[in-house]
């Protein structure tokens, strides 16, 4: 719970500038580890009140940080690198939120599709959650393994992925890629095949998204920043060390059942915030020609609080 | 050919109800030319809307040729009181008085003839291209009657059609309505407020009184046809059937409405 | 309010305006506004200084890069332009022709007869509160192809204005103006062609011209889901790769075709609606 | 005669929902894709007791109504305006004209770097998207005014403003409210939609993102038919409202008989 | 007190353009009442709306009490031919008739009782709470009659203002016109197409003629006051002045419109 009391001092004794955060979610899993962090106090530990704002994508994220309702929020890296390159607002991240694992983030066909194979892809429609994502990306990377053209092999659709079974389904695609919850209802209700999951290879444990505030933010409010990296670290931990811990809070914030969320595949919850890693998606950015120019990640990152 | 009997309206309900019509009998017979004068406000608008099926009248029944009918009879026109607002703003008055020939076949180019000719009867030979509202008063009020005259119905019902016109045209017009009736045996019921006029037309004349109308007495018009405008109305029978008709609306309680 | 020009004087200018003296003199009458608000945006922009509120000189010249400087045998339309433009507006057209059919088809039966609009107008009231984009699901069943499914948000978003501006019309035609009809006997088709429709014109004519925006608008959130071309996907794509200027071009692009219909309509309603114009202003 | 079109009114309804269940029965409608008729009303039902939920239609029902408000306070005297000056019309209307295809969703990112409140943002573009229908009713009201009405004022010596407040705007008035029933649904789809794209702390919108994300179409449908169903209410107050005030326009064209 | 000087107007332009109006020259003296006659669309509606200026006739002057007026004069009230689209559906008759006095001054019970005796007078007392579109054509006409005179304008415009009232009606609210006249000294211009009626009322009376309407003569009604219904109208002088405005109309080219 959201408890008031508010102190005005977080765990390690400095001032807090601000006590009362408001913090961008998506409905999905990525942010488990901040549900588990508030449901067990380690926010309140810190002094700090949160306010989770539910959105949609990340389309609006990013103005809301910069506009100012939100302090801070789930954003993934690929749209911030990108943002960062057009000069659309300076952003850091404070933590490591979400890693890619096997069978996170799979291409589907139904049960009676002609596609095999990801060669059989080759100029079929096929749903990705946003035009220029972390989706067209994924899916590219699978495309240049089996040898088509990661830009144009396939033509993308772009569509939220709680519509994308149902276009799958009546023959509007002709696959899709899927994230959890997604991917385990489609096989279980449609009997949907999986024919590629995205994130092996060079993608492999992909880094997914980070918690982002913009930059002016984290400079005017450097304690309360700590401070949420404190406690969001806590509760990464407590995801990454449970996987029920994960189970319990997944019903709390989306409507997963708790019988779907025991079964479905989660992706990894970092508990470091490591430039190295986050590097991978800026140069694979590069090289499918997603960023124009060679960036450095490392100036974009809070370092965690020692 | 149209029977009316105990027919009443009662407009709006409960305390701020309104008796128009309190049981009116009255027969027309086929070919008449009955004509209705009664005091402003009694309710001959309202008989006329009863009949024409514009207003379902809360009692009494309406027969024509026997049958009773409770919505419009077919092969029926009317000229309204509120002529100007009867003429559609959106067609020529070549058009407007064309549209409802359609009922009587024939031909797009025998409709315009004969809408035409009509408009040539009431003097307004040069207005057929033009809208409406580009008419003064007293021609829409002759828009109107051309329509009905042109539509040549069996039964022709008229509120004041003469209200808006000068003397001289008037009189014109009162002699179309005879001829035209003459010539296709038309029967008219015809609303007026001129004592003069209802004598000079009719063949009866029922007089209305108020709150709620009912009729309070008949008149046959025994007069030679042709009328004439000045030798009929010299004659004696017309001086005194006027006299007879003026005191039947004045009546045993005298209509004075300003000295209330 | 000009109390003191005469009612008449300004009539007389209308008209002038109205018939044929327009040229030079009438586009500087209608257009004056526009440059100073560019000037006003361009200053305000430069000032503001922000990648999300790039000033008009910016973005025109986005836009020309983009989509305007494609070969002459193209219309100078680049491939970008021709694989986005003819689609969206087809289907923005196609929706909105398809509204105004039903919707005033619909109107006036719903106007004119009360039992029908007794059982339907709960169902229509509700369904108008629905916003398109929470019918995707049910589009995407029903409806098998992605131009059709387009199709049916542009057409469920927009017929509504159409709809009710209609209903209103043909349920308030003149009492007289019914009662001439129904006694000189008019047929179902008369009544309708000769009676309703001109008469319910004006209201109609301000729903079709509502929706004709709303089209475009439509269109738009329509090629937000599930398209793969369309200038709502050119959107959404600029969008999504923080490509503002290019976003800004898009909807300046919605602009000028939104003002271009919006004349062209005007331009038609000014002719059809010629009788409503000069009766209301000839007494 | 009331009670007769509630009647019907629930009849027309009750036969939708039927055939909506049948089709889902029939298998017209594949049960794998959208949840039976009778799913989704079991769920609207138990929304309706569903604290969070009622939470989030308050925070809707907030933005809406707001959003309703401002746009026919600063509508009606703009269309007035315009709809009375000709000149000033002709001026404006191309500005007009190159705003109103301009679709909120797209300015909601924009919006939102400018308005640092959440709801704020919603409020500004149902605001942006509410106002058009308004507006353009109000200008053709304005120019639907029977001439010989104004004319009639004007012989006796009032003034334009007068004529305005006096003839104008009670005889175009009932084609403004008409357009401020169309302002009413389009208000509450915008709300949603800036919800449904902008999230927020509350909202219907709001709501459907959180159960889409579970994969309970179910749930999207039953919040779905609350929307209605808020629509639905609103317009039955409209018009309630417009039959009182304007029974003068009903009978006078015989709608009422 | 109202002088017209070569007042010429013409509707619409290019080949579609109709001569109204062909060189006007009239006047009326304070307290004068005038009544214009003329054939049906000869223009007399159009010079009284330009006179109260609703219309910028195209050429010509109108001046009122020698100044030369561009806009709609104060002081004013006209009863408009289509009296029923001049009464305003929303308010009650009432309130119709109090709606001008705003402009007088006073409060609203003073506004609410002036409206009240005009009612009255006209014979409307008990309509005073209901809307115009539940009284009958005749009732709306009185209705508009009543607001013009509740007004009291020092210049009155009447456009047929008595054409749907019977004659009864007709009468009654003849004399009251003239009483009120007198009463507050008022200066009428009367519109008819009822020659009787125009001699009866008048101090003078205009003959117009058509296409594009000028005078075509002037009769000073030398009649004494107060006119009584039934004794001036016995008066030789009373016959032979409406033979005179009769001969007139008809004109050296008689107005024969049906004869094309
Ligand atoms: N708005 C208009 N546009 C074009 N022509 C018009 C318009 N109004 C009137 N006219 C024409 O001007 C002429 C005079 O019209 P006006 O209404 O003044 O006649 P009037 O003398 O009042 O006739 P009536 O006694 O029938 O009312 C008519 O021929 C008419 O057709
Ligand atoms: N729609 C209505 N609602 C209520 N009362 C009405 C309505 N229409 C008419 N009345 C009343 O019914 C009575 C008769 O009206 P009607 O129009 O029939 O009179 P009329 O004889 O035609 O009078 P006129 O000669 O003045 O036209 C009047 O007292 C009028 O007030
Ligand atoms: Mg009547
Ligand atoms: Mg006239």
């Amino acid at each position: 719970g959201n408890s008031n009391g508010s102190s005005t001092a977080s765990g390690d004794g400095k001032a807090l500038e601000k006590t009362t955060i408001s913090v961008g979610v998506l409905a999905i899993a990525d942010v488990a580890a901040l549900y588990i962090a508030d449901q067990q106090g380690f926010f309140k530990a810190e002094g700090l009140t949160v306010q989770p704002k539910i959105l949609q994508s990340t389309a609006v994220t990013l103005p809301q940080l910069m506009g100012g309702q939100l302090d801070f929020a789930l954003a993934n890296y690929f749209s911030v690198l990108s943002a960062t390159e057009n000069k659309a607002g300076s952003f850091r991240f404070v933590a490591d939120t979400y890693e890619a694992k096997n069978d996170v983030f799979s291409i589907m066909v139904t049960k009676d599709s002609k596609i095999q194979t990801v060669k059989d892809l080759e100029g079929k429609k096929i749903s990705v959650a946003a035009p220029n994502s972390i989706g067209t990306l994924a899916v590219g990377s699978t495309l240049k393994v089996a040898g088509l053209d990661p830009n144009k092999g396939v033509q993308f659709v772009p569509m939220p992925f709680p519509n994308a079974p149902a276009a799958l389904k009546s023959g509007q695609v002709d696959a899709a890629w899927l994230t959890e919850p997604f991917l385990t209802n489609v096989q279980k209700e449609f009997g949907a095949r999986k024919i590629a999951d995205t994130m092996t290879g060079a993608m492999a444990d992909f880094p997914i998204a980070g918690w982002a505030a913009t930059e002016s933010w984290t400079k005017k409010y450097p304690n309360t920043t700590a401070a949420f990296q404190r406690a969001i670290l806590k509760g990464q931990q407590a995801a990454a060390a449970d996987r029920k811990a994960v189970e319990k809070v997944l019903p709390s914030y989306t409507h997963i059942t708790p019988d779907v969320a025991a079964v479905i595949n989660l992706g990894a919850y970092p508990t470091s915030l490591n430039a190295q890693r986050i590097q991978r998606v800026a140069d694979l950015m590069v090289e499918y020609g997603y960023l124009k120019a060679k960036m450095d990640v490392k100036p974009l990152l809070v370092p965690l609080p020692q | 050919m149209l029977d009316v009997v105990n027919l009443s309206h009662t407009y709006g309900k409960g305390p701020s109800a309104h008796q128009a019509l309190g049981g009116i009998d009255l027969n027309v017979a086929e070919g008449e030319l009955v004509c209705v004068v009664g005091p402003s406000g009694c309710g001959k608008s309202t008989l006329l809307r009863s009949i024409a099926g514009l207003i379902k009248p809360t009692a009494g029944q309406i027969r024509i040729r026997d049958v009773a009918v409770s919505d419009t009879p077919g092969d029926l026109a009317v000229v309204f009181q509120d002529y100007s607002r009867s003429l559609f703003p959106w067609m020529t008055v070549g058009d407007n008085v064309a549209l409802p020939l359609r009922r009587r076949g024939g031909d797009r180019a025998a409709r315009r003839a004969a809408a035409a000719d009509a408009l040539e009867e009431v003097g307004l030979a040069a207005a057929a291209t033009k809208y409406p509202w580009e008419l003064s008063g007293g021609m829409q009020q002759r828009v109107a009657i051309a329509r009905a005259l042109a539509y040549r119905p069996s039964l022709l019902l008229m509120d004041e059609p003469f209200g808006s016109v000068d003397a001289q045209t008037r009189e014109d017009l009162e002699d179309l309505v005879l001829k035209v009736r003459e010539l296709h045996r038309m029967t008219v019921l015809l609303i007026t407020h001129d004592i003069d006029e209802s004598v000079y037309l009719g063949d009866r004349v029922i007089v209305l009184k108020k709150s709620p109308a009912t009729v309070v007495g008949e008149l046959s018009v025994k007069l030679p046809f042709p009328r004439d405008q000045i030798a009929t109305r010299e004659l004696p029978a017309f001086v005194h059937l006027r006299a007879e008709v003026g005191r039947l609306v004045r009546g045993k309680d005298p209509f004075r409405p300003f000295q209330a | 309010m000009t109390t003191t020009t005469s009612r008449a004087g300004r009539h007389a200018a209308e008209s002038g305006t109205e018939g044929g003296r327009r040229g030079l003199l009438g586009v500087l009458e209608q257009m004056w506004l526009i440059p100073l608000v560019l000037v006003a945006w361009e200053l305000g922009a430069r000032q503001g200084d922000s990648i999300y509120f790039p000033p008009p000189t910016t973005i025109v010249t986005h836009m020309y890069e983009l989509w305007f400087s494609g070969p002459a045998s193209h219309l100078f339309l680049t491939e970008e332009a021709v694989d986005n433009l003819p689609p969206s507006v087809g289907r923005l057209l196609a929706g909105w022709a398809i509204a105004g059919v039903i919707g005033v088809g619909l109107g006036i039966a719903l106007g004119r007869s009360k039992a029908l609009s007794g059982y339907i107008d709960p169902i229509l009231e509700f369904a108008r509160a629905i916003p398109p984009p929470a019918l995707i699901p049910l589009f995407i069943v029903l409806f098998k192809l992605g131009t059709q499914m387009q199709l049916a948000t542009i057409v469920y978003g927009v017929i509504w204005p159409i709809l009710v501006n209609t209903v209103d019309g043909a349920r308030h035609v003149d009492r007289v103006h019914a009662d001439t009809a129904q006694v000189f006997g008019l047929g179902r088709r008369q009544r309708l062609f000769r009676i309703i429709l001109p008469a319910a014109a004006p209201k109609i004519f301000a729903g079709l011209r509502l929706s004709l925006s709303l089209a475009v608008i439509l269109m738009v959130v329509s090629e937000l889901v599930g398209a793969t071309d369309g200038l709502g996907y050119l959107i959404l794509f600029k969008q999504q790769s923080f490509d503002l200027a290019g976003m800004w071009g898009a909807m300046v692009l919605l602009s000028i075709l939104g003002f271009v219909l919006n004349a062209s309509f005007l331009f038609v309603e000014r002719r059809v609606l010629s009788w409503h114009r000069r009766a209301q202003q000839t007494t | 005669m009331i009670s007769a079109r509630v009647a019907r009114g629930a009849a027309g309804v009750a036969g939708l929902l039927i055939a909506g269940e049948l089709a889902g029965i029939t298998g017209l409608i594949d049960p794998d894709l959208l949840p039976r008729m009778s799913t989704v009303l079991s769920g609207a039902v138990s929304l309706a007791t569903d604290g969070d939920f009622l939470l989030d239609v308050q925070g809707t029902l907030l933005v809406w109504g707001l959003g309703l408000l401002i746009a026919v306070l600063i509508a009606v005297p703009l269309g007035v305006l315009l709809g009375s000056m000709p000149r000033t019309e002709r001026a404006v209307r191309p500005l007009i004209e190159f705003m109103r295809p301009v679709p909120s969703v797209v300015l909601i990112p924009l919006v939102t770097l400018l308005i640092p409140s959440d709801h704020g943002v919603k409020v500004t573009v149902i605001v942006f998207a509410a106002s058009w229908p308004i507006l353009i009713n109000t200008m053709y009201g304005l120019k639907d005014v029977d001439p010989v009405a104004k004319d009639t004022l004007r012989s006796f010596g009032f003034g334009d403003l007068s004529i305005l407040g006096r003839v104008s705007l009670p005889s175009a008035a009932p084609f403004m409210l008409t357009g401020v029933r169309l302002a009413t649904s389009i208000a509450l789809v915008v709300a949603l939609s800036a919800e449904l794209l902008a999230g927020g702390s509350d909202g219907i919108g709001a709501y459907m993102i959180r159960a889409g994300a579970g994969s309970r179409t179910d749930l999207v449908l039953a919040a779905t038919i609350w929307t209605g169903v808020l629509g639905l209410l609103a317009n039955s107050l409209l018009l309630s409202v417009q039959r009182r005030a304007f029974r003068w326009h009903t009978v006078k064209s015989g709608g009422g008989s």
